[in-house]
């Protein structure tokens, strides 16, 4: 039972996980992006057309984490070279990804999607309970929690990191410093792009494996609210997609156990927990003033 | 074109659940009568201030008749319907009719007994899982109906209800139907649009029912079979009407009779109860209804004396549930 | 041009005719320098004369629109600061370059092209900065360090390059006169071992006791070049401007001296922030007639202080008094009405709004004094603009059309319209926190002679200066800051520059503390 | 070829004027590619997206109806982001408005008299106001981010309205559907000329006006710009920031919530699961697309109702899919965005400095 619930809420927070550790590399480097919803459905959709197409799951997923770089270079280069205004811009990328994809995905309407196969590792899955949660899962969530331990290695260990999260800091001495700001920025905004492409192609490839328009309903926000909840440190985020994943779950298993409360205020839960968390977290000004990218959301023009 | 039909959806035609099998009625309706009928839609309409001005454009842009299909739309199209009297609408889901204003519904209820029946004949754990969508009637009659039918086969049968609050989440609903397997259930049923909760079934290997439109192409192991909602024959009836000046306002509520409600094929079932349920079929398309007493809520009163049927506004209205369903129904 | 007596022979550095325009400003006009190994090059001009314009072209971080840099004698492409870094060219920037979040050894890091290992380069960083007598624990977070520290990261993340030539923007305007010595040391044994030095600065004196050779930048063109050694600072400056700096008397008049102003007892304040530095129990008068100067390096609290005494945070209520009014816990308008006026160090974004018109920036202080700039809580723009008009003529604030947004101005003009705004209303306490930042010698000799005469006219008037030049120009008294304690003040006669180094170095924190 | 950007010294008044126009031109343009591409004739699909709303009587009233609520909404957004606060959960403001302006007609029915409207309207005001003063508190005590916390509380709010539709709010005759009574007449907006306006947009119109001369002319005008510019000058001016979050939030709120109660009480006449079309969402674009100024924000609410009427227009006589419309909205921002750029900033196209052939990274 427990084993099962477990597996349920992997299901839920991988895509939450994938979305929030590309927007938090993002927004290490000093980018706001709230286009996330927009990339990770267009991720959802192209990776639907394209794994049906060709019939194979990889390239699926290779194609949608292009689409949401793709739209991720678009919101890259109004607010880098443009200098838009971020929350405006990543608003924007939203409408723009949902009209998109119901244009595109309007032939792949009732078409039996392509699920990817789960990774069986042998013996090791048969290990009762650790067994099916560790080692029976589709690839994706692999790739998952791989990109959690890239992502804080490189973070936090290496010189790219290093560099990420200097101009993140203060974008005026790395620019004297030599680096170019833009060009680093750009990057992370495609990496998060292409995180968000990933999600995307998770729910409509593993988690319910279709396409229907608007299926990421709103999980691009949450992934969003994650990445402040996890105050910009990677292994937080973990925590936090499996917190919400458990929440929102939870509230199904409540409503089957036969808990009498209105299944309204069951489904508020996951969002006033993530409201309480994020209140908690604030509230420790030293942690949030040192990982907090200083330069978030703040437009930067070079002088050359 | 001698006759212009005009369509209100609320949900995008791409959702395959509900607005979609309208819009293939639509299509019939194109096919069925050719060059003689012209049609429109407008898609994802919200339910609000969106209806009346689209309704509205509708009356405006030629329209000879516009079936409005969400309940929300209900207010909304009488207003309209006032302002052009020589317009004809038809108001699905809903009570209100005018001179100019029919509804029409179907009886998902007589599909969602076969079902219930089906379900307590396979189930090995003796619980179903039913996701639901919002606690309006119709999904409330639905779940009574499915634990009749289930009764009628095993008295101690069970149905768990998870409400999604949701249409369409095909994540959640997912969600759903794995925390309904994980309580113990091991038959599906959903009254929520998308193919999600069949696919989960399909992959933990037990079995569920399509919703709407034959899902079987999701789920070739795991449907039984699907209450498919046919909206064609009426939609190509009430055209004709139209083209023959008979078209008269009229609350039609049909169902596996009329061809309204269908059951797809059924599948991955042993003979016995194909047997069982073409026979239940053909008893309602005969003309029993399945909410005939007895009936007992779940408060322990009497809802119909053996043998008393009830009538059709308490089972339009329905706010409680049957005995044995483990739920209690949000107020 | 080369002077006689310097040798051509060791040429590191050769530019030629380097332009550079930003807009309609020509910030940097067919200059020309020779640097020679081992020698200290001081770059001297007033603000905006272009130096760290020019400086930044050799680190490659502008790109001349013309013009050609000979290294070592080969015509070079200095792109980016990675290739200056590869050339050997390092530098120590006049705004730091560092990163707040990041410890003393990821930032030193971040400038090096290999850094290789984490652990052994914070070993370098140990053993080299001991070395030169900078001593830095690499695993410091920056945001926590004074900013004597900070340069210090600076300075030996340029050594560890181990670079020919050295950069250095104004490196000594946030050291005390102790760490400079330090620095001066350091400096001197680096071009004994062959290191060029390129030195920006605005203290003549120091130029002269170090540099070997100064090159003078002045609207952009070189304008001279000498050997600072034979010269005075008097001569320098008047090399600089172009003409003899009026000299500021502060005790031409003699100070009426009356009763108390201003009134500070005991104030202390917890640091708001992590990054920001407390006051503990600060106690100063200042009466009538005199201005009284806090001295100190930049960092020390004197932000905090200015916040406390304008009201931008808020402390208990005896602590700070006004013409003996308590007002500690009362808001800066109702200091205002009060008739205290506050100028800001930093001008553009505390004092003024970058995007407002200056007029505008006229209702930004003045809304709540009896200005009648607002009747019935609508903005009256004639009255704003009459004021505008009459700060523009009295304080002659220059502009290249009427009525300017404050971005468009120049530093030095919006630093006069920024004192001049509140001048104007003839304060009884006048508060200024860093009056001639930034603004030349012309400039900052009317400014000085404004804030003396409105002292001499029977108010109180409290500076706060990182510049000890400008402190022994106008204090009366003289009273030193370092890490949030205030040291006693004392009459400017009894102070010498060593003993305000002495304070600055952590002598008014023991005063402060015993007090 | 190099192309950057170069800040100018001053804003651009030219700029500001044809940055808008630059941008609907550039919107037409992708937008007649757009229909050209999926098989429409592009200028066929352009006239009857952007003119033909505008040249029937009852399209271009549908267009006032559809953009009151999003300049009324939008204006109180403005306030919030000219004074740097984030506030994208205006939908939840309007739906919680609604909820608390529909306490008297749903609860208390039999009251009705000449005071039934205008309390309405206040309550309506008051429960956006309230709900908006959450994030805004959280943020003024707590410093948590109000993007996400306002966001969060529109799940929350739809939620709420979900839960009071279904449950105790269920009109008591409606054969247990989900809506609630509808509204006596004491308690529905009066229509003005006929049927040909709805009271919501005079009051809407006179609000925005008064809201422009605020901003433009008074000190609280002045506080609220010198706070967004310029947070750390705003505070030396003696202004308080966080008494003016909790201001602008209040303030949206209100607007929000007022747009709410107006849109159920002169429109629906009654509360239903779903009450607003993501007018919150889209008034953050009407916001921005007016420049945060209530005058351009008439103007862009405006223009955006027309490409939600023009987007049906094209659906229903063509065919063309609704996302077409949704498309074009997000170009159009897009494309708005960018424009304004050349504000503040100058492009300077370069030829790249000619390296001469011995120059050499050493
Ligand atoms: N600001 C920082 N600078 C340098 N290293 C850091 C910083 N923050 C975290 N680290 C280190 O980087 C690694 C990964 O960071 P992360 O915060 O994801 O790990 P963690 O286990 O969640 O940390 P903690 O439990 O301390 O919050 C950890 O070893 C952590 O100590
Ligand atoms: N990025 C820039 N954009 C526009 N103008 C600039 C820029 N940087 C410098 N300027 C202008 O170029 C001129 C030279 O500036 P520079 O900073 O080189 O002066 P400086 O001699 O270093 O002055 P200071 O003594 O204040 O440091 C000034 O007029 C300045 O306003
Ligand atoms: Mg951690
Ligand atoms: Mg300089």
């Amino acid at each position: 039972m427990f084993e099962a619930v477990l597996l349920t809420v992997i299901t839920a927070a991988t895509p939450l996980l994938i979305a929030a550790i590309g927007e938090l590399v993002a927004e290490r480097s000093g980018v706001l992006n709230l286009g996330v919803e927009g990339m990770m459905i267009m991720g959802a959709v192209v990776g639907f057309a394209v794994a049906n197409q060709t019939g194979s799951g990889s390239m699926g997923i290779i194609a949608a984490i292009c689409a949401g770089m793709a739209m991720a270079a678009l919101f890259g280069f109004l607010v880098l070279f443009m200098v838009a205004n971020q929350v405006a811009t990543g608003l924007a990328l939203t409408i723009l990804g949902i009209g998109f994809s119901g244009l595109i995905g309007e032939a792949y309407i009732g078409v039996p999607g392509l699920k990817l196969p789960k990774l069986d590792i042998p013996v090791l899955s048969d290990i009762p309970f650790i067994g099916p949660v560790l080692f029976q899962q589709d690839v994706i969530v692999y790739l998952s929690f791989a990109l959690v331990a890239v992502v804080a290695y490189m973070l936090f260990r290496t010189r790219s990191g290093l560099i990420l999260r200097a101009v993140g800091n203060n974008h005026g001495s790395a620019h004297a410093l030599g680096y170019s700001v833009i060009k680093i920025r750009f990057l992370a905004v495609l990496f998060g792009g292409a995180c968000a492409g990933l999600a995307g192609a998770y729910m409509s490839l593993a988690y319910t494996p279709q396409w229907v328009e608007n299926m990421t309903a709103g999980r691009g926000w949450i992934a969003l609210a994650l990445v402040v909840f996890s105050s910009w440190l990677p292994l937080r985020v973990v925590v936090g997609a499996y917190l919400f994943g458990a929440v929102s779950v939870l509230n199904l298993h409540a409503q089957a156990i036969e808990l009498n409360i209105p299944s309204q205020l069951l489904s508020s839960l996951p969002y006033l927990a993530t409201i309480l968390v994020l209140v908690l977290i604030s509230a420790n000004r030293r942690l949030t003033l040192v990982n907090t990218p200083a330069c978030l959301g703040k437009p930067f023009v070079p002088d050359r | 074109a001698d006759v212009k039909a005009c369509y209100i959806y609320v949900g995008p035609v791409g959702d395959f659940g509900w607005s979609y099998q309208h819009d293939q009625g639509r299509l019939s309706v194109e096919e069925h009568f050719g060059d003689k009928v012209e049609t429109a839609y407008l898609e994802s309409v919200p339910e609000g201030p969106d209806a009346e001005r689209a309704i509205e454009r509708f009356a405006r842009e030629g329209c000879d008749i516009i079936f409005t299909t969400s309940f929300g739309y209900m207010n909304p199209t009488i207003k309209v319907a006032k302002k052009f009297p020589e317009v004809k609408f038809e108001h699905a889901t809903g009570y209100k009719t005018a001179e100019n204003v029919a509804t029409y519904n179907s009886k998902f209820h007589e599909g969602r007994y076969i079902i219930g029946q089906i379900a307590a004949k396979q189930s090995k754990t003796g619980v179903a899982g039913y996701i639901a969508s919002f606690p309006i009637p119709e999904v409330v009659s639905g779940i009574n109906a499915f634990m009749l039918g289930a009764q009628s086969i095993d008295p101690d049968f069970k149905v768990k209800v998870v409400w999604a609050n949701t249409w369409f989440d095909p994540g959640k609903e997912a969600d759903a139907a794995k925390a309904l397997i994980d309580q113990g259930a091991d038959i599906i049923s959903q009254h929520t649009d998308s193919t999600a909760p069949l696919q989960v079934a399909q992959e933990r290997g037990i079995h569920g029912f399509g919703q709407a439109s034959d899902m079987i192409e999701f789920a070739p192991d795991a449907q039984y079979t699907a209450i498919v909602d046919e909206w064609g024959p009426y939609y190509i009836e009430r055209i004709q009407a139209v083209l023959d000046g008979t078209w008269e306002s009229e609350s039609t509520w049909a169902g596996l009779a009329e061809g309204h409600v269908v059951m797809a094929p059924y599948t991955n079932l042993p003979d016995d109860v194909v047997e069982m349920a073409k026979a239940t079929e053909a008893k309602i398309s005969g003309g029993w209804e399945p909410f005939t007493g007895p009936i007992i809520k779940q408060d322990g009163t009497v809802a119909a004396d053996e043998g008393v049927t009830l009538d059709d506004g308490e089972i339009l209205g329905m706010n409680w549930y049957v005995q044995g369903v483990d739920d209690k129904l949000p107020q | 041009m080369v002077q006689q007596g310097r040798s051509d022979k060791d040429t590191l550095l050769d530019a030629r005719g380097l332009t550079k325009r930003f807009g309609d400003i020509l910030a940097n006009d067919k200059v020309d320098l020779v640097i020679n190994k081992g020698e200290i090059h001081a770059l001297l001009g007033e603000n905006g004369a272009g130096k760290s314009t020019l400086v930044k072209m050799f680190y490659g971080s502008l790109e001349p629109d013309g013009g050609e840099i000979l290294w070592q004698g080969r015509k070079v492409d200095i792109g980016n600061p990675a290739a200056a870094r590869d050339l050997g060219i390092g530098m120590v920037f006049q705004h730091f370059s560092l990163f707040e979040a990041l410890t003393v050894v990821e930032n030193i890091a971040l400038a090096l092209p290999d850094p290789g290992n984490m652990s052994d380069l914070a070993k370098r960083i140990e053993s080299v900065s001991r070395d030169y007598g900078l001593p830095l624990k690499p695993s410091d977070v920056v945001a926590d360090l004074p900013v004597g520290i900070r340069q210090r990261i600076e300075i030996v993340r340029c050594l560890l390059q181990e670079p020919q030539l050295i950069i250095m923007d104004e490196p000594t305007s946030v050291l005390t006169p102790q760490e400079a010595d330090q620095l001066f040391l350091t400096l001197q044994r680096l071009a004994g071992e062959g290191c060029a030095v390129l030195y920006i600065s605005h203290r003549l004196e120091e130029v002269k006791r170090i540099c070997h050779h100064a090159t003078i930048l002045r609207h952009g063109q070189v304008v001279r070049e000498c050997d600072p050694t034979r010269e005075t600072a008097a001569s320098l400056a008047s090399m600089m401007v172009g003409a003899d700096v009026a000299s500021v008397s502060a005790s031409a008049q003699k100070p009426q001296i009356g009763e108390i102003r201003l009134g500070l007892r005991n104030l202390s304040a917890k640091a708001a922030t992590p990054f920001a530095t407390a006051l503990n129990n600060i106690s100063l008068d200042i009466r009538a007639g005199e201005v009284v100067a806090i001295a100190g390096v930049a960092g020390n609290g004197q932000g905090e202080l200015f916040d406390a005494l304008s009201g931008e945070m808020l402390v208990a209520p005896d602590m700070i008094q006004i013409d003996g009014q308590p007002c500690g816990s009362r808001n800066i308008t109702w200091r205002r009405r009060q008739n205290a006026a506050f100028v800001p160090e930093e001008r553009l974004g505390h004092g003024a709004v970058p995007g407002l018109k200056l007029s505008q920036n006229i209702v930004l202080t003045r809304h709540g004094t009896g200005d009648n700039l607002v009747s019935g809580s609508f903005l009256s723009k004639s009255r704003a603009g009459l004021i505008e008009q009459r700060i523009k003529k009295t304080y002659d604030v220059r502009m290249s059309h009427d009525d300017a947004e404050a971005r468009a101005l120049s530093g030095g003009n919006l630093q006069k319209f920024v004192v001049g705004r509140e001048l104007d209303r003839r304060p009884g306490v006048l508060i200024v926190n860093q009056p001639t930042w930034g603004v030349d010698a012309g400039a900052a000799a009317l400014i000085r002679q404004a804030l003396i005469d409105l002292a001499r006219s029977g108010s109180a008037v409290l500076v706060i200066s990182q510049d000890l030049d400008e402190i022994f120009e106008i204090a009366d008294r003289v009273a030193v800051i370092s890490r949030g304690y205030l040291s006693a003040a004392e009459p400017v006669q009894d102070m010498t520059r060593e003993r305000v180094g002495l304070l600055m170095a952590g002598g008014a924190e023991t005063q402060g503390e015993v007090a | 070829m190099r192309i950057e950007l170069v800040k100018r010294k001053e804003h651009s008044q030219l700029m500001a004027l044809l940055s808008p126009l630059i941008a609907i031109g550039l919107t037409a343009v992708a937008a007649g590619m757009i229909f050209a591409i999926s098989g429409h004739d592009p200028l066929a699909g352009l006239y009857k997206f952007f003119i033909e709303p505008l040249t029937q009587e009852w399209s271009l009233q549908a267009t006032i109806d559809k953009a009151t609520p999003l300049i009324l909404i939008g204006c109180g957004l403005a306030v919030c982001y000219l004074s740097n606060n984030w506030n994208i959960g205006a939908e939840g403001q309007f739906i919680v408005g609604a909820l608390l302006g529909s306490v008297l007609p749903v609860l208390f029915p039999s009251f009705e008299n000449a005071a039934t409207l205008p309390l309405m309207l206040i309550f309506g005001a008051l429960g956006g106001a309230l709900w908006a003063l959450i994030p805004a508190v959280l943020k003024t005590r707590f410093n948590t981010n109000e993007i996400l916390t306002s966001l969060m509380l529109v799940y929350v709010a739809s939620l709420l309205l979900d839960y009071l539709v279904r449950g105790p709010w269920r009109d008591p005759e409606g054969y247990n559907f989900p809506e609630s009574r509808l509204f006596s007449d004491a308690a529905t907006l009066p229509d003005l000329f006929g049927r040909a306006l709805s009271l919501s947009t005079p009051i809407t119109i006179a609000i925005a006006l008064v809201l422009a001369i605020v901003l433009a002319k008074t000190l609280k005008g002045f506080e609220i710009r010198v706070m967004g510019e310029s947070p750390r000058a705003g505070s030396f001016a003696g202004f308080s920031a966080k008494r003016l979050t909790l201001f602008a939030f209040a303030l949206a709120g209100a607007f929000a919530g007022l747009a709410g109660i107006m849109e159920v009480s002169g429109g629906l006449n009654q509360l239903l699961p779903s009450i607003s079309p993501g007018y919150g969402f889209t008034a953050i674009i009407v916001a921005f697309l007016g420049r945060l100024n209530p005058i351009g924000i008439i103007v862009a609410g405006f223009v955006l109702a027309l490409s939600y009427i023009g987007g049906e227009a094209v659906q229903s006589a063509m065919g063309v899919s609704n996302k077409i419309a949704s498309v074009i909205q997000g170009l159009l921002l897009f494309f708005v965005l960018a424009c304004d750029t050349l504000i503040l900033y100058r492009i300077r196209i370069g030829s790249p400095r000619t390296t001469a052939g011995e120059a050499t990274h050493v």
